[in-house]
């Protein structure tokens, strides 16, 4: 743990139901950790894992990608594909010796405000005591 | 070179009040391509738009970041805002420093410091927008309704009043939902068939409308304007064209089940219609109890049938629609009190629920109107009414109100009271929620004029004692407990929604809440409306709701569908994927991938006259989910709007 | 007397009990359905959903000196059938510990006595012996006299036994946890 | 089938004829009970109602002294019952409390034990077949009412049974020839631990549920708590009651079911006796 160490938190969030789970966080003046910033994207079945990767690249200490919840996914299959990305990608980090705790990827619906501010804050404490990443990061930043 | 403006909103104290606007503003100014930033009170007011649009022309900007709200509310109106000053609407972006910002971080600094980035994203992000065309798509002007309860029929109703068709699927073997097990109505009291069956016969005889019952939806495909239906026409062993609904049949057939519309406090035959006003008016018969089909024995009311209608070789039928609207008018089912082992858990025959309690006092019912105990036929001389039960209940049952209940509570009381005058009411609630029109006055004449005890507080329990139902209470008001026998108690169950609303919704890409109640896209702005373009809601499918609420609500989404289907082609954002022909490889991985089926492989002659596969994309089957993107190997998939290059540069900027 | 509400009594009594088991008071709703099923209902001062309400309005003072939070069996019909799952019973056994530790005045006599002689016996002989608990309570409680008569057929049943040496070793490593003013 | 047995301080004497009754029922079940050592109090309702300490430390240590003779451990007063298992819970969902708990009861309960009431034993251990081979004295013609009281049956993490309408104790019953009574106290308050301090809780309460028995034609009250049992037997010379009503341990009637000897039960330890109605429905 590292001290007053503050992660770079990135989410990619669909936009159908996570993106909406955050706006209503925001409707009910939910409270999470600022550190955050939260990208809005089609459906998770957009997220390249070079986004991902490239995020880690620029110095992101964290990355969350959420979606529809299975069965949920507003183009019907986006979430599974993501889903089974994902898991390769992951696999693949951890082959790298990547820390792959760092990416995670979770099902909020748009209702599900409460959830949300638990994964975030969760993600969040994950992070803090994991420190600062520094196996993926440009020279220049 | 792109000139970008920042605008920053207050949104009254909103924002303001947490996030230093000023400040946000001044930062953004040495953002990339970043040219001119203002605050303003509140953008999206008409002074406010004054202000981007005076902005846009003074500064020559061709690109707008406002960073308030979430897009989800005012992303259209700021597109449209730049669209007056002939700037492509699809040149601005959002920055959601409220709802992902301002509302839910509670430290100032790290508030503002957050608003700068998403600012900073944002205007990452508008650099690489670029100008885009609306799609324009036909429209085919018929719309599904999906249930034929009240709502359903007043959509279709008012859809086919503008000359349009609808098409109404219902599950059931005749229209009408529930309205039609209901007795009187409130808060007016007239009786509910009296009301309901002429807009079942209108239905029934508009030939603008088409009714498939005993119908469910198997799939649905394609979207806004031109949707494609399965729909399961299940066998109902009787011919529609020929029955004359002069119910032989059903005298005739020798075996009883239990009545599904009657909620089990009757029998009915294998061969019936649910009620006597049904429509259409013709029987079917239950295939797993009909003699005939299960034993091979039998066979009577094929034999009485003067017109030949009964067909046991009757099969189940796939038909095809193509409309360009859907509304979802599915209605509600009733909590299942078994969950209140301290109410029974179903155990005591004179513990009924308020559904129950209309069929018991309704004239066509199974006791011909008379309210009378299940366990000995007697007439109750003290009635308990529960409110509440499943609903308020975080523990066994909802979160939510009800809404209805403590209405049509009121309503059983008065008519209780004028079917057995010497009866004794007492309802038990934790509050009265009576807010509509008329509403509070109906509830107070059930206190006043016929006497209904209204106590406050919930019943513990229930017990059986020397026949009657002991109801084991608090007045929280006298704050004391209290003990009524009663005769009978009728539990006013949540509303919930119906049994497969979920599995529905999955098929037609509805998004539902945490109970299954179909989302609005806006809970005020778009209240009939779901969040998938072309799909619109009414009635009790969205949130527990009474008749006037229901068939306002159907009115508004056959409104919005009549708007929608005034024009031959709808303009439609083009968010939708597009292949880069030179470099595709023709692998076919897309094509495979996509959920819908939007892309397929074509044929194409280079210069030297070589023929190759390249994939193409059907844009109006395209929905723009993204999926096909990272899988195409030689990444000549792009995404309108969502491009490799937009999402980059808001990563890189993180 | 009218209640004097504070903002500090509020905030400090919601913070105390939740602190203590975990409930929050805030959630309760006044439906009353804990008393309307409460055993003792017919006993107390105050019937549990209005010690809820005065807990909610911190009225700390009040409930500690009821006798409401004695009477309580311990049943929890209260907390098995709140429909905002708040455990009733566990926020009046905080109230009587707290009285405990606190030393007040109860709200009734007897009733904590018992309690007192019977974690005695606990503490000394690691199992509750009935003839010296039932004696001891007895001389000190409001109503010495009662039940004299059932002593001997208690005796003759053998549900008393006039010598008990039983003792329960297991409690000599807990001590230092009792904390009796008996 | 082996259990550690923590009878508990009422069937230390008290309530003594329930503990040879259980002994001997379950003995000739095939189960073997063997009484943990230095057991203790579990503190009652005493404990919980006063101290927030002694609340898990006395039914913690008991279970870290159970655990030495065996993880599976019989308990058949439902009070004692109650306190074993709420403190187990706890401890089994919360690292920390346990580990400070252990640290004041020095000692190391590992959140191991598996706790049971003997009707549970009885009902989930063995077959029903073999149960019913060796009932020699069907209690026909005997009407019961089974009541659970509150400790069996609340909170759910300690529950044998559904918390309004259970069904256990009327099951067994029903299998031993018994006629059951659908009444609505099974699951009311009898007063518990007030028994001696506050005797006006159990007037009222107790009398209420026996009020209802004798309305329901009740021959009996099946219990399977020494408390409910103290606090139903107690006082009845003292309610207002149409007539008085035998009250059973359930290992008491399926004792005799089984043909144990009817001295060896140690019946005639009620107040109210039970054996005119016994010898009158045949069953002595
Ligand atoms: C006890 C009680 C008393 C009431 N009294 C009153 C009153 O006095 N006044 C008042 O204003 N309101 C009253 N209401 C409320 C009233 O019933 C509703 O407001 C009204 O029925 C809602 O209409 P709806 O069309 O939305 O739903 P429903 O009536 O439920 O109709 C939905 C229809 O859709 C069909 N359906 C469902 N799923 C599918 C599917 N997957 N595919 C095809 N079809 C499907 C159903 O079979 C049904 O026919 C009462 C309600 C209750 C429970
Ligand atoms: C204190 C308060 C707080 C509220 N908070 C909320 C809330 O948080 N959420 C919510 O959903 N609702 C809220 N409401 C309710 C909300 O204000 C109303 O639902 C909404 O304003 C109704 O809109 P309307 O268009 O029907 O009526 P109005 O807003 O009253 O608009 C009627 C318009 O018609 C004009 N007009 C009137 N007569 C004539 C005439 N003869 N000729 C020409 N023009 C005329 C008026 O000048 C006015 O502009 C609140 C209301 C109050 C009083
Ligand atoms: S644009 Fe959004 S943030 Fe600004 S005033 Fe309007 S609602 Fe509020
Ligand atoms: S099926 Fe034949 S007998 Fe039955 S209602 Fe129709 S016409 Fe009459
Ligand atoms: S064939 Fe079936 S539906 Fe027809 S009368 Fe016989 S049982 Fe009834
Ligand atoms: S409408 Fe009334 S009865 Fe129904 S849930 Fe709401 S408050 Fe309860
Ligand atoms: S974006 Fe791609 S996968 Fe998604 S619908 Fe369009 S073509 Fe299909
Ligand atoms: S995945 Fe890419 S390369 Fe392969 S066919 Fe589709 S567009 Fe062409
Ligand atoms: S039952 Fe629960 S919500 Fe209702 S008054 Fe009691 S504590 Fe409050
Ligand atoms: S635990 Fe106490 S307060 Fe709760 S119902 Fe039982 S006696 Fe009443």
């Amino acid at each position: 743990m590292s001290e007053g160490f503050t992660p770079n938190l990135i989410g990619f969030f669909c936009q159908w139901c996570s993106y909406l789970g955050a706006d209503l966080a925001g409707t009910n003046r939910l409270c999470y950790p600022a550190n955050i910033k939260i990208i809005r994207i089609p459906c998770t079945g957009r997220i390249d894992p070079q986004f991902i990767l490239r995020a880690f690249l620029n110095g992101a200490d964290g990355v969350l990608v959420s979606g529809c919840h299975p069965g949920d996914c507003h183009y019907t299959a986006g979430n599974y594909f993501a889903r089974r990305r994902m898991q390769v990608f992951k696999d693949l980090l951890n082959f790298m010796g990547f820390d792959q705790e760092r990416l995670i990827m979770t099902w909020i619906s748009a209702s599900e405000s409460k959830k949300l501010v638990k994964v975030v804050e969760q993600f969040n404490e994950t992070i803090t005591r994991m420190g600062p990443q520094k196996q993926l990061v440009l020279p220049t930043r | 070179m792109p000139r970008t403006g920042v605008f920053v909103c207050h949104c009254g104290s909103n924002i303001a009040g947490k996030v230093d606007v000023e400040t946000v503003a001044a930062k953004a100014l040495n953002f990339d391509r970043v040219v001119f930033s203002t605050t303003y009170k509140y953008m999206c007011s008409q002074p406010g738009q004054e202000v981007i649009k005076k902005a846009v022309r003074d500064n020559n900007l061709d690109r707008i970041v406002v960073a308030a709200c979430t897009p989800n509310l005012h992303g259209k109106t700021f597109q449209r805002c730049i669209k007056t000053v002939g700037l492509s609407p699809y040149l601005s972006e959002m920055a959601s420093i409220r709802e992902h910002c301002s509302w839910v971080h509670t430290d100032p600094d790290e508030a503002t410091g957050k608003a700068i980035e998403l600012v900073r994203l944002a205007t990452a992000k508008v650099r690489k927008n670029v100008a885009l065309l609306p799609l324009n798509i036909p429209v085919t002007r018929r719309a599904l309704v999906i249930g034929g309860g009240i709502a359903g029929i007043q959509s279709a109703l008012d859809i086919a009043a503008a000359g349009f068709e609808a098409v109404i699927v219902e599950k059931e073997p005749s229209v009408g939902g529930r309205m039609a097990q209901l007795d009187k109505t409130f808060p007016t009291l007239d009786c509910s068939a009296c009301i309901l069956a002429p807009r079942m016969v209108e239905v029934a005889t508009n030939e603008k409308v088409i009714i498939h019952s005993y119908s469910k939806i198997e799939k649905i495909t394609g979207s806004v304007g031109s949707f494609e239906v399965q729909i399961k026409k299940k066998a109902r062993y009787v011919d529609l064209g020929k029955c004359t609904g002069c119910g032989t049949c059903t005298e005739k057939c020798p075996v009883k089940v239990d009545s599904e519309f009657n909620l089990r406090l009757s029998t009915r035959k294998a061969i019936s219609t649910p009620f006597p006003q049904a429509v259409p008016n013709v029987p079917v018969i239950d295939p797993h109890h009909c003699r005939y089909l299960t034993l091979g024995k039998c066979g009577v009311c094929q034999k009485v049938c003067q017109a030949g209608a009964v067909n046991y070789e009757d099969k189940d039928e796939i038909i095809i629609e193509k409309v360009g609207a859907i509304i979802a008018a599915t209605g509600y089912d009733l909590f299942d009190p078994k969950k209140y082992g301290e109410y029974g858990g179903g155990r005591y025959r004179d513990v009924i629920t308020g559904l129950q309690f209309e069929r018991l006092i309704n004239a066509s019912g199974p006791t011909g109107g008379e309210i009378t105990r299940l366990s000995d036929g007697k007439t109750p001389k003290t009635i308990v009414f529960i409110q509440c039960v499943g609903s308020r209940d975080e523990q066994k049952g909802k979160p939510y109100c009800s809404k209805i209940c403590c209405m049509y509570t009121a309503k059983q009381t008065i008519l209780a009271k004028e079917h057995i005058p010497d009866v004794q009411c007492y309802v038990f609630y934790i509050d009265i929620r009576a807010g509509g029109k008329n509403y509070e006055e109906f509830v107070k004449r059930a206190q006043t004029d016929y006497g209904a005890v209204y106590i406050r507080g919930r019943v513990s329990k229930l017990y059986e004692q020397e026949g009657q139902i002991m109801v084991k209470g608090m007045d929280t008001l006298l704050g004391e407990e209290v003990e009524i026998p009663a005769d009978l108690v009728v539990l006013a169950t949540a509303i919930v929604p119906r049994r497969e609303a979920r599995t529905l919704a999955q098929k037609i890409g509805l998004s539902y809440d945490q109970h299954a109640f179909y989302n609005e896209a806006h809970p005020k702005m778009a209240p009939v409306e779901n969040l998938t373009l072309g799909i619109y809601l009414a009635g009790a499918c969205q949130a527990p709701k009474d008749i006037p609420d229901s068939v306002a609500m159907a009115s508004a989404a056959a409104a919005k569908i009549c708007g929608l289907f005034s024009r031959d082609f709808l303009s439609i954002d083009p968010i939708v994927a597009s292949v880069a022909e030179t470099c595709c490889v023709g692998c076919n991985t897309c094509v495979a991938i996509c959920p819908f089926k939007a892309i397929s492989m074509e044929i194409r002659k280079d210069r030297t006259g070589q023929e190759r596969q390249v994939a193409t994309v059907n844009t109006s089957l395209c929905q723009g989910c993204g999926t096909c993107l990272p899988n195409c190997r030689s990444r000549c998939i792009s995404l309108n709007n969502w491009t490799t290059d937009q999402l980059y540069a808001e990563v890189m900027t993180i | 007397m009218s209640k004097q509400f504070s903002s500090e009594n509020i905030a400090r009594l919601n913070a105390e009990i939740l602190v203590k088991c975990g409930v929050d008071l805030k959630e309760c709703y006044q439906c009353g359905k804990c008393s309307a099923g409460c055993s003792s209902n017919w006993m107390m001062d105050y019937r549990p959903h209005v010690i809820m309400r005065l807990a909610q309005l911190g009225q700390r003072a009040a409930i500690l000196a009821s006798q409401a939070i004695w009477v309580c069996t311990g049943c929890e019909i209260c907390s098995a059938r709140c429909p905002r799952g708040i455990d009733v019973a566990a926020v009046v056994d905080s109230f009587r510990q707290l009285a405990v530790a606190e030393d007040v005045r109860y709200g009734e006599h007897d009733i904590p006595l018992f309690h007192q002689y019977f974690l005695k016996e606990t503490r000394d002989h690691g199992r509750v012996r009935e003839l010296p608990l039932v004696a001891n309570f007895k001389i000190h409680s409001e109503h010495p006299l009662s039940d004299f008569a059932l002593g001997p057929t208690l005796l003759a049943k053998g549900k008393i036994k006039l010598v008990d040496d039983a003792k329960g070793s297991g409690v000599n490593d807990l001590q230092e946890l009792f904390k009796l003013k008996v | 089938m082996e259990y550690a047995y923590y009878p508990g301080c009422s069937l230390h004497v008290m309530s003594s004829e329930y503990d040879v009754s259980t002994r001997a029922v379950l003995a000739r079940l095939g189960v073997t009970l063997r009484e943990i050592p230095d057991w203790f109090c579990c503190g009652a309702s005493s404990a919980h109602m006063t101290d927030a300490v002694l609340t898990d430390a006395l039914p913690a240590k008991n279970l870290a002294l159970a655990v030495k003779v065996n993880q599976r451990i019989a308990v058949p007063c439902a009070a004692c019952l109650h306190r074993l298992k709420k403190t187990d819970h706890k401890l089994k969902n919360d690292d920390a409390l346990l580990k400070n708990v252990n640290e004041s009861i020095k000692d190391n309960y590992q959140g191991n034990a598996q706790i049971k009431h003997p009707l549970e034993i009885i009902q989930d251990d063995l077959k029903t077949e073999e149960l019913s081979e060796k009932i020699t004295r069907p209690l026909n013609n005997l009407k019961v009412a089974c009541y659970y009281g509150c400790l069996l049956v609340r909170p759910a993490e300690a529950a044998i049974d559904d918390a309004e309408n259970p069904e256990r104790l009327d099951r067994l019953m029903n299998l031993l020839g018994a006629e059951t009574i659908n009444w609505g106290f099974k699951v009311e308050c009898c007063g518990a631990g007030m028994t001696l301090a506050h005797k006006e809780s159990i007037i009222g309460l107790a009398g209420r549920i026996l009020n209802d028995a004798i309305l329901n034609e009740a021959d009996c009250i099946a219990v399977a708590c020494p408390m409910c049992h103290t606090n139903l037997d107690l006082y009845q010379d003292q309610m207002d009651l149409k007539r008085k009503v035998p009250i059973l341990y359930f290992t008491e009637l399926l004792g005799l079911a089984l043909g144990l000897d009817y001295n060896s039960l140690e019946i005639d330890k009620h107040i109210v006796p039970a054996k005119g109605m016994l010898l009158e429905k045949g069953l002595v």
